[in-house]
């Protein structure tokens, strides 16, 4: 079996380094630069495309989805080879999308046949762009208040209602969104559904950051007309489905901590600042700062690559997403936080040709973001002290 | 000294506080930003300060201001952090007034009275790279006549562009490193030679890159002595911190003040958050760094009024506290509103962006850690 | 006024240059060093007990009681003027006392004329040690619960319980102390007694903590006779009395913030860690957190002398000592953290000589217990988010 | 490889497990300390780690022992850190028995059997100063005969008084803080010109300064090559310190469980003070730390049972994050236990008394944080 394994990275090695195109093979330059997939999709480079399509081609956007649905099969050790020789040759991500990351688990768990048949090779192929419609004005982290209805028409319902901060929500394809189907009880009466953002009754109002940005929006719902077959899992219990992909969710954003494709922040303040006559990073407090954060980066990677592990292996705890949300986001805003102080004077500017747009303080303005959508890091604290330490309720 | 405000500095900051928050509140930067003002600040406020008197109050009375100290101009820059009221206050009426005082009779007599008038705006060039590092000074000043000829760049010169006065330290003798052979120099903003590139800053104010070339000063530009511009520019540094602590100690207060009312009004889960006991512990937890950044922000101000020697550590003590107490009161003052406070609707928002500037400008913690560890000889 | 006050700052510094000895002008060498007074007096020093006769006997020991009790008579201001010119000349404290700390506020506001003159004075000249009973088995912070009973017997009390935590009991003359005298309301059923500690049925056991020190005791009362006239305040309103007291205990905790007579963090870790080549301490990350560290300390000595200004101006909030108590005891951990970090391997010697007898790794123990003793950290931010902030009761 | 534990590695935590918590619960080190042992451990209970085949855990199988690797060292070593056992296993069987593994079959032959067996203690003399500095190494070995005459001192040598093998680095070349000319060497304690002054530690251990003088040795008391000791040395600190991190998560975990379960039964103001929400928060903070903790140990361990470049900084990374989250564990441990924690009648004062220790050992967070650093550059 160890045999077999290599053979596989040999030959995942050889394809990557043949199919890989050289552009693909260095950090996305902005947030512009990533690649979402969707109808809407222009791609930056023709590099891009092709490497989108060559990935999806062989399924290994979802590696280790079904190949039936359209993944590429693979099991958690080859998947943990693909994601290692990735990185080895520092190839891109090729499609980032709410789909891999929150509705495909969901539907591969609840999604009846013909759901995952229509759904998820189109989710493999980026050739759909989701977004999500959980929170609702006035519910913040507490979704189980949620309002928007939607009414039983025999073979359909017809929706109504408002959410907020929906990610994404002007460039998404298509949405999974709770709805309340039933209002006698706060958690029980409430549904999933699937439905296209395109048709009539759907509109869209990005809402403007702190960082300038507007990566959410509010959602309106005006009679929206849903047929009962995009119901995921049974009517009045999408609480469950809810809670199984705000998991995954937590799972992406904890990511955030790792460092992604972004400078260093040693490599950040040596640029900004220089070095003193011993060739140490000219400031020695905020040196001390980072080498005690990078301590904590690098200790916090280990942890995601053990989460990883634990959780395709069916060994993690059912909680175990909150515990990688609240670090992984505490940590990537501590990171920016540092970042600021490695830019001086330069993190300051907003506008400017020389400061990419702003785009320090833009960045760091919107990690403040990370530790509150997605459930906050209060949220995920009391869900830490109540399902994996045993505490009692207040 | 006791270490509160006494009965005068009281009364003024009972009268600075409605000015402020009636003239000059949140709203009036965001009015200020959206329409793209290149100033940053309103002139006309400014000249509502000098009515107030508050543009001359560190100005002796014999040039005309109200010859007070740094205390009384702590009692005012408390209220422009509680409120984010862009001005060239701190520039100009205390960190320009204090580089002035060592200036000759003409150049006291030049600037002084603009300045007390609420039409003269003086800004500050005195750093060249990325973080604060006032003694690493490569411009150059060599004499040229009577006078000095200069040649340079500066950066993160704030508010610069709207200014009629540049502060500028320029090397005349020593190495790029050394804090002897630094000279200070009141230029104006329109000498033959002075260009300026100018950008926003996040807190929707502006700064600029100063070029200054073969620019010619007489003699009277020298504020200070002539090499000896390092004492000069410890006495403007010690003031602009302490205005700058007390800046942000309004600025912490404001952001944290408007967290506790969302605290104590906002409900989740049907309970108001405010009665959650880890956010009171927090929320308790920021009022006490508060306090004790106050408290250094207050000994600082009376330490450079008493013309004491500890003054300068003091500040240092001062700007490093509360730019870690303020950048606790603005990270927590978000996390506490949730997504709203994300918005750029929202008012908080701003508490963050100028919290980042403020704290940056003239050392943050760490460097004023790192020059109490020099002077302590460690 | 200034003209008096500098007379007054002339008058005191002769005073306590001919007065203090140039032993009481260096910090105590060990807790054993510190003057607590008491009937079991015995100094460690002819010196000591001569400085302690000499400020007794002015009414310096405590500077701003009346002089009619034994006090200085001293206005604020020249109580300021006394302390600066104690410290610029290094004058130790002539008496550690929890009468003057705690008793002595409580009695010059609750006290009969009858108390004050008998213990007033001899609180003031060091005669009596006082230790205070608050705390019970089961009760830890939460006073209220407190079981120790005093039986009303017409012109006396029994008492009859166990108290815990009681400081230096074993070393005390007297003690002021809480009783319930009506088990039908919680809080108002307690009243504030003082008796001898000397007295048949009053024993005490010292409690052996972690640092190896004995500093508190069991105490236990098995039918000790107490006279009414030594109730302080009325009967079952001893509450009253017992909260404006642990304000000014917490007031003396949280003196432990600022640096009192030990030796300084960067001194400490210059003798053990030495200089690098450019005469920087010789571990540039401690280097770096113990410069924010003294920022901090520095700070924290301002804030201790605008709270101990404002308290004496009546300017304070009722609720400030929680917030002196829980930041000074905060820092003087964290301030014992770095020496422990300071001292490496030589810190972590228990009982050799060479470490005075393991003092720095007792000191570190000790100052555990500083954030524990006289209401716990956690009591201290609950008073002030509810009394402060005025965040609603949960 | 999986970033868990397989199977085998599961069973020998399920066998560690019981067998120390009933060996050698808390209650045993405590008995130990009251009776002043000098050893600071038990013999009967070195030989049962060695009937459990612990000691020659990571001695091949050539040598009699075991052949397991870091990762298995390390599922024992955390329930000795949970038990806070006292034992000479870290410092022998992982420090010496990896030193000796770049040995002379000779240094082999004479020392491993003894280990295995339960026989022999062995201490580490590979510190000089203050703190953890393994390169700054003043003691002199100078060729004579066809050996080595060593003469010098080291410090805290945990363990020496009790030990009969000290592994002992000295200079061979090069000046005082250099890295090349560093030997590391097997030397009897019974060696003449070996004295020993020992102390007892704040945890109840025991460490010695170690005298050397004239302490004559043969070539193949050498470990590794001549000159090249630093070689050796970084093997064998890498292997301490995922050893010592082991150690700190088992400790951490065992402070925050006993910690928890105070929480869910302790009642004051009638509520379990398990149920305030700002324990709550720290403990579920806590709870996150040792997590990330554990996950860094694991990492080291498997890099350097794969031998890879990577796990020397791994094993900086575990020990740096493992004695911040242990010192978190038990700072919390005793806050959140109050009065009761403070006496020495309750057992959670020894792990803070034990974590100190260990976090100290192959160095601390800032020995680590700065370590990492240096080696990326900055």
């Amino acid at each position: 079996m160890a045999d077999d394994l290599a053979a596989f990275r040999a030959e995942t090695r050889a394809w990557l380094e043949s199919n890989c195109p050289p552009e693909m093979r260095t950090p996305p330059r902005s947030d512009a630069d990533v690649c979402w997939g969707g109808r809407k999709f222009q791609p930056s480079s023709p590099a891009q495309a092709e490497w989108l399509r060559a990935m999806g081609e062989r399924g290994w956007t979802v590696p280790d989805w079904p190949a039936e649905y359209g993944g590429g099969g693979l099991t958690a050790a080859e998947a943990k080879v693909l994601r290692e020789e990735m990185a080895a040759l520092a190839c891109r991500n090729p499609l980032q999308s709410f789909g891999i990351s929150m509705l495909g688990p969901a539907l591969l768990k609840y999604g009846t046949e013909e759901q995952k048949h229509e759904h998820l090779p189109r989710i493999a192929r980026g050739e759909i762009r989701w977004c999500q419609g959980y929170s609702e004005p006035n519910a913040g982290s507490d979704l189980a208040s949620l309002a928007t209805r939607a009414e039983d028409m025999g073979d359909h319902f017809i929706v109504n209602g408002q959410k907020v901060w929906t990610s994404y929500a002007d460039k998404a394809d298509m949405i999974f969104c709770l709805v309340r189907t039933d209002t006698s009880s706060k958690q029980g009466g409430i549904s999933f559904l699937l439905f296209d953002m395109e048709q009539e009754g759907v509109s869209t109002k990005p809402i403007r950051l702190i960082s300038g940005y507007s990566p959410f929006c509010e959602t309106f719902f005006d009679d929206v007309k849903v047929p009962k077959s995009n119901v995921v899992g049974e009517i009045n219990k999408g609480w469950d489905v809810a809670k199984y992909l705000l998991g995954h969710e937590r799972e992406m954003i904890s990511g955030m901590g790792s460092r992604g494709g972004g400078a260093s922040v040693p490599d950040t303040a040596l640029h900004h600042l220089g070095r003193d006559e011993d060739g140490r990073l000219d400031d020695p407090v905020l040196r001390a700062r980072i080498a005690l954060f990078e301590v904590r980066s690098r200790a916090f990677a280990a942890m995601a690559e053990r989460f990883i592990d634990t959780l395709k292996a069916g060994k993690a705890h059912a909680a175990q997403p909150s515990m990688m949300k609240y670090f992984g986001t505490e940590l990537n805003k501590q990171r920016h936080e540092l970042l600021m102080a490695a830019g001086g004077h330069d993190a300051l500017e907003w506008d400017s040709e020389g400061s990419n747009g702003g785009a320090a303080p833009r960045a760091w303005l919107r990690t403040r973001a990370n530790s509150i959508e997605g459930g906050t890091s209060e949220i995920q604290l009391n869900i830490i002290a109540k399902r994996i330490l045993d505490l009692p309720g207040g | 000294m006791p270490t509160y405000w006494n009965e005068d500095q009281q009364m003024l900051a009972d009268s600075a506080r409605p000015f402020l928050a009636d003239k000059a509140p949140v709203s009036h930067l965001r009015a200020l930003r959206d329409e793209g003002n290149a100033d940053g600040f309103s002139r006309d406020l400014w000249r509502e300060f000098a009515d107030m008197g508050f543009t001359g109050l560190l100005v002796g009375e014999e040039d005309g201001g109200l010859g007070l100290g740094h205390v009384e101009a702590g009692v005012v820059l408390e209220e422009i952090g509680r409120n984010l009221s862009p001005s060239p206050f701190l520039t100009t009426s205390i960190g320009a007034v204090t580089a002035l005082k060592s200036g000759s009779p003409a150049a006291r007599q030049a600037w002084l009275p603009g300045i007390v008038a609420g039409e003269t705006v003086a800004a500050l060039a005195l750093e060249e790279g990325a973080r604060h590092r006032p003694h690493r000074v490569a411009t150059k000043a060599q004499r040229s006549g009577n006078g000095f000829r200069i040649d340079g760049a500066k950066s993160f010169a704030v508010q610069a562009q709207a200014s009629d006065l540049l502060i500028v330290s320029a090397r005349t003798a020593g190495g790029e490193r050394e804090a002897d052979g630094i000279t200070l120099f009141a230029i104006p903003r329109s000498a033959p030679g002075v260009t300026l590139q100018s950008e926003m800053l996040v807190d929707g104010g502006h700064a600029a890159r100063v070029l200054l070339e073969g620019v010619e000063v007489d003699g009277d530009a020298v504020l200070g002595e002539v090499d000896r511009g390092s004492d000069t520019l410890g006495h403007v540094l010690s003031a602009l911190r302490a205005g700058s602590s007390a800046e942000l100690v309004g600025l912490a207060e404001g952001a944290s003040g408007m967290t506790l009312s969302y605290l104590r009004t906002r409900k989740q889960f049907d309970r108001i958050i405010g009665s959650f006991q880890a956010l009171q512990h927090r929320a308790a937890q920021l009022y006490c760094e508060i306090e004790v950044a106050r408290a250094a922000t207050l000994k600082a101000q009376q330490l450079l009024d008493d013309g004491s020697e500890g003054a300068h550590e003091a500040a240092s003590v001062a700007k490093a506290m509360t730019g870690m107490a303020s950048a606790l009161a603005v990270q927590e003052a978000i996390q506490m509103h949730g997504g709203i406070g994300m918005t750029d609707e929202h008012d908080i928002g701003f508490f963050m962006k100028r919290q980042r500037v403020l704290a940056e400008m003239f050392g943050d913690a760490d460097f004023h850690a790192e020059a109490l560890a020099r002077a302590a000889g460690y």
